[in-house]
């Protein structure tokens, strides 16, 4: 009734891309869900890196991205939905990788011990979550900083338990028994790519079920309006307080994984700069979908593999990347790129 | 269901930005707030629907007492409001918007949203629906898939409403709808502000446009300096010469005056 | 006949790849004032940010006071005379009220305090709220603030956005009494209004935007006589 | 043409040690194929910048292994680093020299991990054999809390009571405090102390030895092994005259005696990094040498590129003088080294002087 | 006593490097919104010159001020090469380019420089005064002087001149400060320089006590946007205030509690106070009307 004969511009196609990729489009129904489509994108692509992957290295480093995807999935629910950022998450990472670490010393099996790290890394996130969230912007950043940093601290300095500043050996399952009993015989390298990329997988599917949730629509307001969030009866708190959780789980268990895959940890696992890395990964390669947590967390991983013959400038290198992509791709790589592809075919 | 503020009040600094005001707003009518610039208006929705906490006095929903109750509380109890200073999410689309207003109506937990469980997309398929069509009563339908942070402030003003209309709330704050729409536009704001009114909704309304309020308004209070200095019918207040003075002017009254005979 | 202070040709803007100005034609003369109507969306506000300078312009031109102003960039614009009171107000919210005013008058390097004095004769309520921070400012007393702020800059030209949004009744007139003996004293203004009938009433010529395009101009007079815009903007 | 890898913390928070530890492997590299390499193969060095960074670590050793194919790794500059690559060696049967100091990568023995600096716990037995032979007993501790330090301080509270020595005061402070007067006021003050250690490396200790001066506090005073460079002398200055430390005979290259199995690789290194650095070689280099010579020395001796071989003729060595100590390896000790490589020195007049023992 | 008078010297010079570096900090929030953690880098550009310049044989009083003014350079490359060019992005792309500045700047100091540590001697020298039982080196009364100095300045830079005020306005409200005909590049242009130069000083000031090399930078971030976030981002007497009180709280536990926990009561402290005071201690309650 209102649209009477108000004259409305004529404004170009609906979808300009700024946010078609977390837009809720008018879409033909899909046998699928986008779930469940996320997971057989990455499952294809884990499978196509076992394809063309020539030795261990190559898998060693695979799984290395699909353990950082993982974590910045996290992150993205974190940053990219709900629009908080937290310099303290590699706190929940190192509680994953060392409760993994430490359990087996005393009896309890490896993936027990991994699931007590990740249960206690998402209660700590639920504990600390209420009154660290009240802060918002930068004065939330410094809080998850200072709590990254206390958990960082308790693991250096509580040498009986976790070894100190030079960490300790994780004595532990090796996925290569997971895969011999069901008969297949891979390398241990092997074995960890498998299976970080498919708990890679299943993170980015709940992800993007979450996305386009009204759980996630919720979150997505908050990162909008507070206010408005609230006067329609979200509650703020709790929503802010479940994604923190969330993205704390999913530091704790890429934390857990980390530590078997790799055997051995230090404290800088959770350390500041690798907090740091978790969220620039987010933002470089588009902190508002878990494409960009993929994407980041391949160029900030295998990009220092490829930078290390350049020995002295590989840093110069790395930032001036890192630079010069920001200021080219502002929102990040993903985004940039599904703007570019909704452009063309507009 | 009645909306029935008791003796409210807040102060800012030592300024009392609202007073001791009382009022009931009942379902079916619109309830006008007006006054001067800074006379609290905003400030007293801000009390009432829980973004300020109220120092003094009681806010009842249908007899019930829900003073000090949060935001989100109060929308589940059936109040919803707009805003003066916009508060839209601008990085969604319009539909997105709209459809978050449909958050209190989705019958979905979090797990199954995680999940993807079919439970959770009927939801959203059902939420998506009833915000198309909201969005087809404010006029907006075809910007649906637009950006917020894409409209005109027009626009959005509409949004809002279209976005409050969706939460199925049964009391309903407006704050200068009709800000920055021209004559005709007002009108059509008119028209649905009445329709809403008519479906049996408690409407509290804010509005300088003197020819709107007194159009249709059943009931009006003036605020004057965060107290209330007049209620009555639009007859009453047009008239008062209080009101003249403290607010409505010369040219305020004359428009009220056309307003009643139109 | 003198060259007008503002004559805009062939303006078109976008925002990214969405033209929303496709190429409007429009002139204002000093001393005048000029008043822009249209419907929500029309690109009323745009066209307003493309003359201040904070919308780019794609092509077409903005010639001010003689001089080709297209590609000056924004912050050049306050010092050649243009001062803009734009819609949503835009102030200084964590600044004082104060510093608010004193920033109108940025550019400026003669002292201030007698306009200052003057949008506090005009607006009592800011001198009373002058050292508090503009962001707590209800919204009528933000707009008052905005429009004050355009005074300090002691434009050639003002634009207003909607100045007379959210004020209250008798602040309405005083705001379009303000316009008119801004206009006494030389000022030129350019003010879109949803209060069609009250700018009309105080214009010397009008506009009418649809769509990204003047569709129809003249003298205020003969606008409000119109039935055509009788019947879409004045509602009457 | 035969493989050596090294991954080292070249930058980062250890480049003190991974930087002349890279430019030692570097410099040998040159001159061991200027001299014909070994059995007159050439020999290819490929090296990593692991940053002191285990996961990084982990993943270069897996890259040198793998992809590169090389038939020994010399690196880890840092223990994490170490402890991080050390597993892979056993399953690929990979020789690992690494160059970092805790006791962990030797003791429990790896069958392919080595390691050429002394550990940190015979540091603490060196110092406190001096402490005591001074007749005191009451020590104070300062440690940084970097890796090095941490692991240091616990390996001496571990042996202090078999040294004879009772520690009276534990104190810490970060890498990169800038002020220890609060520690070291407490110290000072504590009931009976008769001597401070201070374990840690990079620029604490110098800004303890500094902050000791400022508070004009006179008991004797100790430093780590991980501070024996020229360096430490110049950022200290006039404060570290009087402190003492144990260290190798690298800093001391013209004080040695004649007959001093060390003197001849000691003078060597430092003239060949001289002139290929322009500088004096630190402590950590010396690791590296020590670590490269070992390794050509076994492949020589084992004739052969097997890694196995290699291995084997390393658990042979006998007697190999380096600049650290003399090495002898054995299948149950792979660091090879005892107290004797370690030399008390004190700093006097800002320079290094050895204690007569 | 004269434990807690050694302890209180101790925790204010420390504290006054914090400040000095907070108030860089400060100027760059101050003008765009950005906390940028590339300032530690700045500290180490100032310090890492100067004792290049000293080193080489350069009088201190023209090496220090010749540190300040390559830190200032760096500052303004800074913002021309790596800010302005992404002016529209969001907040986080920016803090992240400043993150990607930093790992750049720190990559070519070492290149430029070396990965030594450095230190000059102080510029009243080396020996200590006492101070009724405490003593103190005469460089911290210059570190200081000098954070005070930079405070008095910013104060009054940003309250006083014309130049502070569009800086000011240009973070409130890029827009408007447009409108109102302030050079809104320039006054980005003038706070990264000035930032710059408060970090290099810091570098300068600080070195012949705390040492640099070209890695110390993050850890110096870190401290700085600690104290920044304590004493509530954007004022400068808050970043003194949070500069000085972590710096006597680490002073303060390391000497009465356990100097093993000292930078953790630091944070202990961050966090109770912002969970009672959201804003910081001297931070501006942001009102926003709905
Ligand atoms: N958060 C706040 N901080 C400081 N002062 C406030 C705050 N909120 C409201 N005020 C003050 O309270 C008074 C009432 O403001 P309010 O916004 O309620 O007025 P209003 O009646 O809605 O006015 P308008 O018609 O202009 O919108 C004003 O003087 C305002 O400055
Ligand atoms: N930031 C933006 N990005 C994209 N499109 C925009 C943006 N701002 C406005 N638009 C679009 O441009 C057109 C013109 O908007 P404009 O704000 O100029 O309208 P207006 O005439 O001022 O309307 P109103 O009366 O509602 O203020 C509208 O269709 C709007 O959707
Ligand atoms: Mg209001
Ligand atoms: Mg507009």
């Amino acid at each position: 009734m209102m649209a009477g004969q108000r004259p409305t511009t004529s404004a170009a196609p609906a979808d300009t891309g700024r946010h078609a990729y977390l837009q809720n489009k008018v879409t033909r129904r899909r046998a699928i869900g986008p779930g469940l489509r996320t997971f057989l994108i990455f499952a294809v692509l884990v499978g196509l890196g076992a394809l063309i992957f020539p030795s261990s290295y190559f898998y060693r480093v695979g799984t290395l991205v699909w353990i950082n995807t993982l974590a910045v999935t996290g992150i993205v629910v974190l940053l990219g939905y709900v629009g908080l950022v937290s310099l303290g998450h590699a706190g929940f990472f190192a509680i994953g990788a060392y409760a993994t670490a430490i359990l087996p010393n005393y009896g309890v099996p490896s993936p027990l011990a991994m699931l007590s790290g990740v249960l206690l890394a998402g209660l700590l996130a639920l504990v600390v979550g209420r009154p660290i969230l009240k802060l918002s912007g930068y004065y939330l950043a410094i809080a998850t900083l200072g709590l990254g940093m206390l958990i960082w601290m308790v693991l250096s300095k509580e040498a009986w338990l976790t070894g100190g500043p030079d960490g300790m050996t994780v004595s532990g399952m090796n996925a290569r028994n997971l895969f011999k009993m069901v008969g297949l015989n891979l390398k241990s390298a092997e074995a960890w790519y498998w299976v970080a990329g498919f708990t890679a997988a299943i993170g980015a599917a709940i992800a993007v079920n979450l996305a386009g949730s009204p759980s996630g629509r919720s979150l997505r307001a908050i990162h909008d309006s507070d206010v408005a969030a609230r006067s329609l009866g979200i509650d703020v708190a709790r929503a802010k307080s479940r994604a923190f959780v969330i993205s704390a789980l999913y530091a704790a268990v890429a934390g857990g994984l980390l530590a078997l895959a790799n055997g051995y940890i230090t404290p800088e696992t959770g350390g500041f700069m690798h907090s740091v890395e978790m969220v620039t990964m987010a933002v470089l390669g588009g902190a508002t979908s878990v494409f960009g947590a993929l994407v980041g967390a391949l160029i900030l991983t295998a990009l220092p593999q490829v930078l290390t013959v350049f020995a002295d400038y590989e840093h110069m290198l790395l930032g001036g990347i890192m630079v010069v992509t920001m200021i080219a791709m502002r929102r990040g790589l993903v985004p940039f790129i599904a703007d570019l592809w909704t452009r063309r075919k507009s | 269901m009645s909306l029935d503020i008791d003796g409210i009040g807040i102060a800012f600094g030592g300024i009392k930005a609202v007073d001791d005001v009382s009022f009931t707003a009942h379902p079916g009518e619109v309830t006008s707030i007006i006054g001067p610039n800074g006379a609290g208006k905003t400030t007293l929705f801000n009390l009432v629907s829980g973004v300020y906490r109220a120092s003094s006095g009681r806010v009842r929903i249908e007899g019930q007492d829900v003073t000090g109750l949060a935001a989100h509380d109060l929308a589940r109890r059936g109040m919803a409001r707009t805003f003066q200073n916009l508060q839209v999410f601008p990085q969604m689309t319009a539909l997105d918007n709209v459809m978050t207003g449909c958050h209190m109506q989705e019958r979905s937990n979090l797990l199954s949203d995680l999940l993807g469980l079919p439970g959770a997309r009927r939801e959203t398929e059902r939420s998506r629906a009833s915000a198309m069509a909201a969005l087809e009563r404010a006029g907006l339908a075809d910007l649906a898939h637009r950006p917020a942070s894409e409209m005109s402030y027009g626009q959005l003003k509409r949004l809002e409403i279209a976005r409050a209309l969706v939460t199925g709330c049964t009391i309903l704050l407006l704050d200068e709808p009709a800000a920055g729409c021209n004559a005709v536009e007002t009108r059509e704001v008119d028209d649905l502000i009445h329709a809403i009114a008519d479906e049996g909704k408690t409407v509290v309304l804010i509005e300088h446009d003197m020819r709107m309020v007194m159009r249709i308004s059943s009931h009006i209070v003036v605020l004057d300096q965060g107290r209330k200095i007049a209620e009555g019918g639009p007859q009453e207040i047009r008239t008062n010469p209080h009101v003249i003075a403290a607010y409505l002017g010369a040219h305020g009254a004359a428009e009220a005056e056309a307003a009643a005979h139109a | 006949m003198p060259e007008p202070l503002l004559s805009i040709e062939g303006l078109r803007s976008a925002y990214g790849p969405i033209e929303v100005l496709h190429g409007v034609d429009l002139t204002v003369n000093g001393g005048e004032i000029v008043s822009l109507v249209g419907a929500n969306g029309a690109g009323k506000t745009t066209l307003m940010r493309c003359i201040s300078g904070v919308q780019p312009v794609k092509s077409g031109s903005i010639r001010f006071s003689g001089h080709d102003m297209t590609r000056q960039p924004d912050h050049a614009r306050a010092g050649l005379g243009v001062a803009h009171s734009p819609e949503g107000r835009q102030i200084f919210g964590d600044l004082s009220v104060a510093e608010n005013l004193s920033l109108g008058g940025y550019h400026r390097t003669d002292d201030l305090g007698a306009d200052m004095d003057e949008v506090y004769g005009l607006f009592p309520i800011l001198r009373d709220k002058a050292a508090l921070p503009a962001g707590g400012l209800s919204g009528g007393q933000q707009q008052m603030l905005a429009i004050g702020r355009a005074i300090m800059g002691r434009p050639k030209l003002m634009l207003l956005d909607e100045p007379s949004m959210g004020l209250a009744p008798v602040l309405v007139d005083q705001v379009l009494a303000v316009v008119k003996s801004l206009r006494d004293r030389g000022v030129t203004l350019l003010m879109v209004e949803q209060n069609a009938y009250a700018a009309l009433s105080i214009a010397d010529r009008g506009y009418v935007m649809e769509q990204g395009e003047i569709t129809l101009s003249g003298n205020a007079a003969e606008l409000i006589a119109d039935p055509r815009i009788r019947e879409a903007y004045l509602g009457a | 043409e035969i493989k050596i890898g090294a991954s080292l913390a070249v930058t980062g928070p250890a480049a003190f040690l991974g930087d002349p530890e890279a430019k030692t492997l570097e410099m040998l590299v040159e001159e061991l194929n200027a001299n014909g390499g070994i059995n007159g193969e050439e020999v290819e060095l490929i090296l990593y910048d692991d940053g002191a960074d285990p996961n990084k670590a982990r993943t270069f050793a897996t890259r040198l292994i793998e992809e590169d194919e090389v038939v020994a790794v010399i690196g880890g500059s840092s223990t994490g680093a170490t402890m991080a690559m050390a597993p892979l060696f056993a399953d690929y049967e990979i020789p690992f020299i690494s160059l970092a100091g805790a006791v962990v990568i030797i003791d429990p023995v790896q069958e392919f991990v080595f390691k050429t600096p002394h550990t940190d716990r015979m540091a603490c037995e060196k110092i406190f054999a001096d402490i005591t032979s001074r007749g005191m007993t009451k020590v104070g501790l300062i440690s940084g809390t970097d890796g090095f330090g941490a692991s240091m301080r616990e390996q001496c509270l571990d042996v202090a009571p078999a040294s004879g020595v009772e520690i009276v005061a534990d104190e810490s402070y970060g890498g990169s405090d800038s002020d220890m007067t609060p520690q070291l006021t407490n110290i000072a003050a504590t009931e009976g102390i008769e001597a401070v250690v201070n374990p840690g490396f990079g620029q604490g200790p110098a800004v303890v030895t500094r902050n000791y001066a400022q508070l004009g506090i006179d008991l004797p005073f100790y430093q780590s092994h991980g501070v024996a460079s020229d360096e430490f002398i110049k950022l200290a200055g006039d404060a570290a005259n009087g402190l003492r430390l144990p260290a190798t005979p690298l800093l001391i290259p013209d004080q040695l005696a004649e007959d001093d199995p060390q003197r001849q690789p000691v003078q060597d290194y430092i003239a060949a990094y001289e002139a290929a650095h322009g500088e004096k070689p630190s402590t950590f280099g010396g690791y590296a040498y020590d670590a490269f010579h070992l390794l050509v020395n076994a492949i020589e001796r084992a004739g052969s590129t097997d890694p196995v071989e290699i291995r084997d003729a390393l658990e042979a060595t006998e007697g190999h003088a380096g600049v650290t100590g003399v090495y002898s390896f054995t299948p149950e000790d792979h660091m090879g080294l005892d107290l004797s490589a370690f030399r008390i020195l004190e700093i006097k007049d800002g320079g290094w002087t050895p204690v007569e023992e | 006593m004269s434990e807690l008078l050694q302890f209180l010297v101790s925790g204010i010079t420390v504290g006054a490097i914090y400040a000095a570096i907070a108030l860089g900090f400060t100027l760059i929030y101050n003008a765009s919104g950005v906390v940028n953690f590339a300032q530690g880098e700045f500290v180490v550009i100032g310090g890492m010159t100067a004792a290049a310049l000293i080193g080489a044989g350069v009088p201190v009083w023209i090496a220090a001020p010749l540190a300040v003014i390559a830190g200032m350079l760096v500052g303004v490359l800074l913002y021309r090469l790596a800010i302005r060019p992404a002016r529209e992005a969001p907040l986080v792309s920016l803090i992240i380019i400043t993150i990607g500045a930093s790992i750049f700047l720190r990559g070519a100091m070492q290149a430029v420089f070396d990965k030594q540590i450095h230190r000059y001697d102080g510029f009243s020298g080396d020996a200590p005064l006492r101070v009724g039982g405490a003593t103190i080196l005469p460089q911290s009364l210059w570190i200081i002087g000098g954070s005070i100095a930079v405070f008095a300045f910013l104060a009054w830079f940003l309250n006083r001149t014309r130049a502070g005020r569009g800086i000011r306005a240009t973070a409130s409200n890029r827009m408007a400060a447009a409108l109102v005909g302030i050079n809104t590049g320039r006054a980005m242009n003038l706070s990264f320089a000035l930032s710059a130069a408060i970090g290099a000083l810091a570098g300068v000031l600080a070195t012949p006590v705390t040492f640099t090399s070209y890695d110390v930078g993050v850890l110096m971030a870190l401290k700085g946007f600690s104290a920044t976030m304590l004493g509530g981002v954007g004022s400068p007497l808050g970043a003194l205030a949070g500069g000085l009180l972590i710096g006597l709280i680490e002073a303060m536990t390391a000497g009465y509690i356990s100097s093993d926990y000292k930078d953790a009561s630091a944070f202990v402290v961050i966090l109770l106070v912002l969970f009672l005071r959201p804003q910081g201690l001297f931070g501006a309650r942001i009102t926003e009307r709905v």
